[in-house]
């Protein structure tokens, strides 16, 4: 952050200059009546406080053009506001022809986000600079909502139907971008980065699909990466069991049955995650089929194998750090 | 408050009091026009998305039986409003009767109400898990009170409505959720008007009205022409959406 | 103390409401509109810090981004159940209930309400709404959002959400009767001589208030009833699976919860109308319209709902007709401002501590209202919707307006409900620290908004800390500033110096009887002869009605 | 309606016998209205129909045609805040252009757009 006391966010689309010259206007405005309003207080108090006990005001209480100045004054500004604000919201729910349209599911609690080409994301959003851009809004459940405070854009996204949201990024860069209508536990931490790069980075990215790593790293980038960790929190307080030395071990189903937890029970958890449920937890957790290719399976695996015990569970339930996907 | 005689403490005057009486049930009865506002909100916006589908629901409905209703109802406004008139006039005797005829009707259209909604339960058209459009025509056995001829009628309709809406059984259960909701609520308020009269009437038999101290007649009178007007726009929105063929 | 030339020696009547009858049973059956409005006093103030409690939970967690106080989802019920409690519970029974209750019988100059009777039983509504809404919160809470959003509340939350549902449901009708009550009191009620434009302004905005309960509150019980019934039997209207519609929920909540704004801050307009022209001692600026504004408000403010809804995929056309309607509500709230601050031109301004309260509204609220103009501007709305701008905001003017109304109207009325004086230095200091902490509490917020912090977060981005450490230090002197009020005030009811029947003075027809008045409110029905606000026309108050700044000559328009 | 504000004028039932038949036979008009095909003006005419049932209902049972002034207000009051709740809501679904019949269509393509992928 540039300073410890920000006012303003980043400015990295094209909407955003148009929002903060608006606000800006208003802001002026707004100070101008309270600054009015405030040295008017101000004076009376002082000119026309009491000065002896028994005093009365005067007689003067009403005055036709006064009233008739500020309904009026207040009214014509209040119009050019409205009209102002209109037209910036006029063109932004109206999304230019030359898109590149991103579908985006949001589903309790994480993003789900599909590049034309059909690359997958969840949390992150990878878009090309001056291009403009269309999201496609869709929820697997409740109401969420797609928030971009750098672009100064938001728009729900509602079950039932979708939405869209379209901008143009303006500055290479990374920008946070947060679910703002409340969805229920982990509202605060469904959010993500929106990765703006030079288009060639972008061409680049959407043909690359990983790099060289080992896959104890690459399964850890990606157990971050689709939020496995919100809810496999290490010390087992989160809504799914703790992988801590979970391979190898016997594991408890809620069903009764036990099995010893082999690549085939994770690479089957992965995939049918309804399939067997740990005891003692719901089966909240969404199939990552077709999310995961198999390469990125054998690298969670292996990630998930490093994992060892950790023997003392710590109390603070729940809590998760700050934005996932930050790391 | 002290009360003297009929007047209470906080009024001045008898003409005050039943002017305030008045005019605080009308105003009451505003708050049930909003609150029956809210569920027919929910019933024109699903009505207009969905038109196949409540036509479908409505046509399902019998509308004898909503019709015999819509006169039930009317007459007894009808009864109730002699009732208002015979207190005014002082005929103390004839205000019972004509409560218990008020009464009387109200309980033929619960009865008729009852043969409605049993049939509704039968034929697995009440919102829920096992809400099936097509229950009848496919169980002919759990519906016996439907002929072949009527099955067969309802089976084109049905095909018809479903190739038009892929989804009809589940916008069919909301034109229910809004059939049973609104009538339902308004048998609710029936039930309540029925209790006030037995108090009416329970009052009326004391010889407690008077023409110059009848307002209770009067304000239950007006609550109970207020549910007659609202089954007077339901009977058409929930029985005749769609009827022509 | 300001001056009370005509009761040099004030004495406390020997018979009163508070002594006419003894025992618990006096109270919990009584239909005394000055008793009632005690009984709403105690449960209010209850449901206040019960409230309060929850919103310092809230502020202690957010200390640190991470939040290691709460879980998040105690943190989401934390939220939920502040939300719930202050706006249900606290802020729309508040003003009308306790101090409209006591004193609009009294300002138009009747024995008690229209329908005593009634009332009592609205108190006894919202008792059992409560214990609903209590109940839920203590067994299993409620995390949906005091807004209850759909599909949420309907189908995902592990809640207890259907008797919270119920609870609110139930208020509700507590409300109705309490506006059916004061609208048909200010119609048929009236003392000789207490035309329409001679009410108080309490009394307008009362009436004002009144409107909106009775014709939103029946929309936001169906709705409830509708929701509760999703939840418990699957009805489908607004659940997406279903073939429902989650905005028709909206639409439905926000026509009745837009409006509840208004009855929040109207009446707590009302309060402001009556403090500026006793303190200033002049006749209030521009009466008429002044009141012509309450009623617009109530009236714009029902054509103004979807403003909650421009990011909800409504329809662009229903947003500009929406966002157009919300400016227009804007004017007639600058309309009273202006005609307060023109009150106190040429009047003789004391700075007992009402009048401080009533500052501190003007300031608040101004802020309050005029941040209302970024959120009702479309462009900018896009940026700051469900972000902590909206929280700071709607908390300028719920609490900055209305709580600063209540606390004002309290102290001021206090001598009249208990007959005896506050320690005046001690409030003017609480008036001050609530003032100041109010702002620190809720400035920041305004800037965390347009930072893009959404609402509703247990855990934030750290770069967002500074102002929210800002807004928890704030708190904590907000909570000092409320705790304050709430000793002293008892305090003062059993023990504060004996304040006679007029002790400010003040123009009023509830200041004609005694403090505290006794249980028929007048013992000789009362003719009003003056207009309201009138301090030359009344040498009863024993004021020197020659002596004023400058003598101008009067204008005929009042 | 100054000269009827008497608030004990009394109805005959002369006037009532004749309204409860008007209103019987505007049930059987509005069940039959219901049967012929008149395009988008069949529930024009069914509520229109309504409408007159229930003012007649509301001025003679309940004699608002007596009753004061302000009780008249009080009865426009509800009814115009009740048009304000329907048309404002529903002005905002029929400006909208793509609310009719729209179901999850991004989950299709989300598949469709890995089949073709793959």
């Amino acid at each position: 952050m540039q300073s410890p006391l920000p006012f303003f966010p980043e400015q990295a689309s094209n909407f955003a200059e148009n929002v903060d010259i608006l606000f800006l206007f208003i802001l002026v405005t707004c100070v101008f009546f309270v600054v009015l309003v405030a040295a008017l207080v101000t004076f009376a108090s002082f000119r026309y406080k009491r000065k002896r006990t028994g005093e009365v005001g005067d007689t003067v209480h009403s005055n036709m053009v006064l009233e008739v100045g500020w309904t009026l004054i207040p009214l014509i500004l209040a119009i050019g506001m409205f009209a102002w604000g209109a037209a910036v919201y006029v063109n932004f729910r109206t999304a230019p022809k030359d898109t590149l349209d991103i579908y985006v599911v949001g589903k309790q609690w994480m993003w789900k986000l599909q590049q034309p080409n059909g690359r997958k994301e969840i949390n992150e959003l990878h878009v090309p600079v001056n291009r403009n851009i269309k999201l496609i809004l869709g929820s697997e459940d409740v109401i969420h909502n797609f928030y971009v405070p750098a672009f100064r854009v938001k728009m729900d996204v509602v079950p039932g139907r979708y939405n869209t949201l379209w901008f143009r990024p303006t500055k290479i860069g990374k920008y946070h971008f947060f679910c703002s209508q409340y969805c229920g536990t982990n509202h605060a931490v469904m959010g993500g980065w929106v990765t703006v790069q030079d288009p060639a980075d972008y061409a680049a990215w959407l043909s690359d699909e990983g790099g060289d790593v080992t896959p104890v790293a690459a399964g850890e980038k990606l157990f971050t990466q689709l939020a496995c960790v919100t809810c496999h929190l290490a010390n087992g307080t989160g809504r799914g069991p703790s992988l801590n030395g979970v391979y190898g071990a016997k594991v408890l189903f809620a069903d009764g049955s036990s099995a010893i937890a082999d690549e085939a029970y994770i690479r089957e958890s992965i995939l049918q995650p309804k399939a067997k449920i740990v005891a003692g937890f719901q089966p909240v957790m969404p199939t990552f089929q077709g999310l995961v290719t198999e390469e990125q399976i054998l690298n969670l695996t292996a990630y998930i194998k490093s994992l060892q015990p950790q023997p003392v569970p710590t109390k603070g339930a729940g809590v998760a750090p700050a934005p996932t996907g930050k790391k | 408050m002290h009360r003297t005689g009929e007047l209470y403490g906080q009024f001045k005057t008898l003409e005050q009091q039943k002017d305030t009486a008045s005019l605080g049930m009308w105003i009451f009865l505003v708050t049930e026009v909003m609150f029956f506002g809210g569920i027919m909100l929910a019933y024109t916006l699903n009505r207009h998305v969905y038109f196949t589908a409540f036509a479908m629901g409505s046509n399902t409905l019998s509308l004898a039986l909503g019709g015999f209703n819509t006169i039930v109802l009317l007459a007894s406004s009808f009864t109730m409003a002699m009732a208002v008139w015979s207190s005014q006039t002082g005929k103390k005797p004839l205000i019972s009767i004509f409560l218990i005829l008020t009464i009387a009707l109200g309980f033929v259209f619960f009865g008729v109400k009852y043969v409605e909604y049993s049939q509704k339960f039968r034929h697995h058209l009440v919102p829920g898990k096992s809400f099936n459009i097509f229950y009848c025509v496919n169980n002919p056995a759990g519906c016996p009170d439907m002929d072949a001829a009527e099955l067969a009628t309802e089976r084109e309709e049905l095909d018809k409505a479903q190739a038009q809406d892929p989804d009809l059984n589940a916008h069919a259960q909301l034109y229910y959720s809004a059939y049973f909701g609104m009538t339902g609520l308004h048998a609710l308020h029936m039930v309540i008007g029925a209790g006030l009269l037995f108090w009416l009437l329970k009052e009326s038999k004391a010889g407690r009205y008077t023409p110059q101290w009848n307002t209770p007649v009067d304000l239950v009178g007006l609550y109970w022409h207020f549910v007659d007007i609202v089954w007077i726009y339901l009977f058409p929105l929930l029985y005749l959406i769609d009827r022509h063929k | 103390m300001s001056t009370q030339p005509n009761h040099r020696d004030p004495q406390f009547p020997e018979r009163h409401y508070l002594n006419e009858t003894y025992g618990i049973r006096s109270w919990l059956l009584t239909t005394d509109h000055k008793r009632i409005a005690l009984l709403y006093l105690a449960s209010v103030t209850f449901f206040f810090f019960v409230g309060g409690f929850f919103a310092m939970m809230i502020r202690l967690h957010l200390l640190t981004p991470s939040g290691y106080l709460l879980s998040a989802d105690n943190y989401n019920r934390m939220f939920t159940m502040h939300g719930v409690t202050m706006v249900f519970f606290f802020l729309i029974p508040s003003i009308p209930a306790i101090l409209g209750n006591f004193l609009i019988p009294l300002m138009v100059g009747a024995k008690d309400l229209a329908f005593p009777k009634i009332n009592l039983l609205s108190w006894y509504i919202y008792i059992v709404g409560g214990a609903f809404t209590l109940y839920s919160m203590i067994n299993g809470g409620l995390d949906t959002g005091w807004t209850f959003y759909t599909p949420f509340s309907t189908v995902y939350s592990n809640s207890a959400v259907a008797p919270a549902v119920v609870g609110v449901f139930i208020t509700g009708f507590s409300s109705i009767l309490t506006g059916l009550n004061f609208l048909v009191t200010v119609h048929t009620m009236r003392a000789p001589g207490m035309t329409w434009f001679r009410l108080p302004l309490f009394v307008w905005t009362h009436y004002a208030t009144s409107i909106v309960m009775i014709l939103g509150t029946p929309v936001i019980a169906i709705t409830l009833a509708l929701a509760a019934m999703e939840r418990l039997f699957g009805l489908g209207f607004f659940n997406p699976a279903m073939g429902g519609d989650p905005i028709l929920f909206q639409h439905l909540f926000w026509f009745y919860s837009h409006p509840a704004v208004y009855i929040m801050i109207l009446p707590s307009m009302g309060v402001i109308s009556e403090l500026i022209p006793t303190f200033a001692r002049k006749k209030l600026f521009g009466y008429h319209f002044v009141a012509a504004a309450s009623l617009a408000i109530a009236v714009i403010g029902f054509l103004v709902w979807a403003h909650h809804m421009f990011l909800t995929g409504q329809s662009t056309y229903a947003a500009l007709a929406f966002s157009f309607l919300t400016f227009l509500v804007a004017v007639p709230s600058a309309i009273k401002v202006f005609n307060w601050v023109a009150t106190l031109f040429g009047g003789s301004i004391s700075f007992d501590t009402p009048m401080l309260y009533a500052f501190g509204f003007l300031g608040l609220f101004l802020i309050g209202g005029l941040t209302g103009l970024f959120l009702g501007c479309l462009g900018v709305d896009i940026h700051i919707h469900d972000t902590y701008f909206v929280v700071a905001h709607f908390h300028y003017i719920m609490v900055g307006g209305a709580v600063m109304g209540y606390l004002g109207g309290l102290h001021f009325w206090w001598p009249k409900i208990t007959g005896r004086m506050y320690p005046e230095w001690l409030a003017r200091i609480a008036a001050l620290i609530l003032f100041v902490g109010f702002n620190l509490t809720f400035f920041p917020q305004f800037v965390l908004g347009y930072l893009g912090m959404p609402r509703r977060y247990h855990v934030y981005p750290p770069e967002f800390q500074v102002y929210n450490v800002m807004s928890t230090a704030g708190a904590s002197i907000l909570a000092v500033g409320y705790l304050l009020p709430m000793i002293y005030l008892t305090w003062a009811a059993f023990f504060g110096k004996v304040a006679g029947d007029n002790p400010w003075p003040a123009t009023g027809l509830e200041w004609k009887t005694a403090s505290p008045p006794p249980t028929e409110n007048f013992p000789v029905t009362p003719e009003v002869t003056w207009e309201p606000y009138d301090f030359h026309d009344r040498p009863d108050l024993g004021l020197d009605v020659t002596h004023m700044p400058e003598v101008a000559p009067a204008h005929g328009d009042d | 309606m100054s000269e009827h504000d008497d608030a004990n004028h009394i109805v005959s039932p002369r006037t009532y016998l004749v309204i409860i038949l008007t209103l019987m036979a505007l049930t059987g008009i509005t069940v039959m209205a219901a049967f012929r095909d008149l395009g988008r003006f069949n529930i024009v005419v069914a509520l229109a129909i309504a409408t007159l049932k229930a003012t007649l209902v509301v001025l003679y049972f309940m004699h608002a045609k007596f009753s004061p002034r302000r009780t008249q207000l009080v009865i426009i009051a509800g009814i115009f805040w009740l048009a304000i709740l329907l048309f404002m809501t529903m002005s905002d679904y029929v400006s909208r252009i793509d609310y009719r019949g729209v179901r999850f269509p991004i989950m299709h393509r989300m598949v469709e757009g890995s089949e073709r992928r793959g």
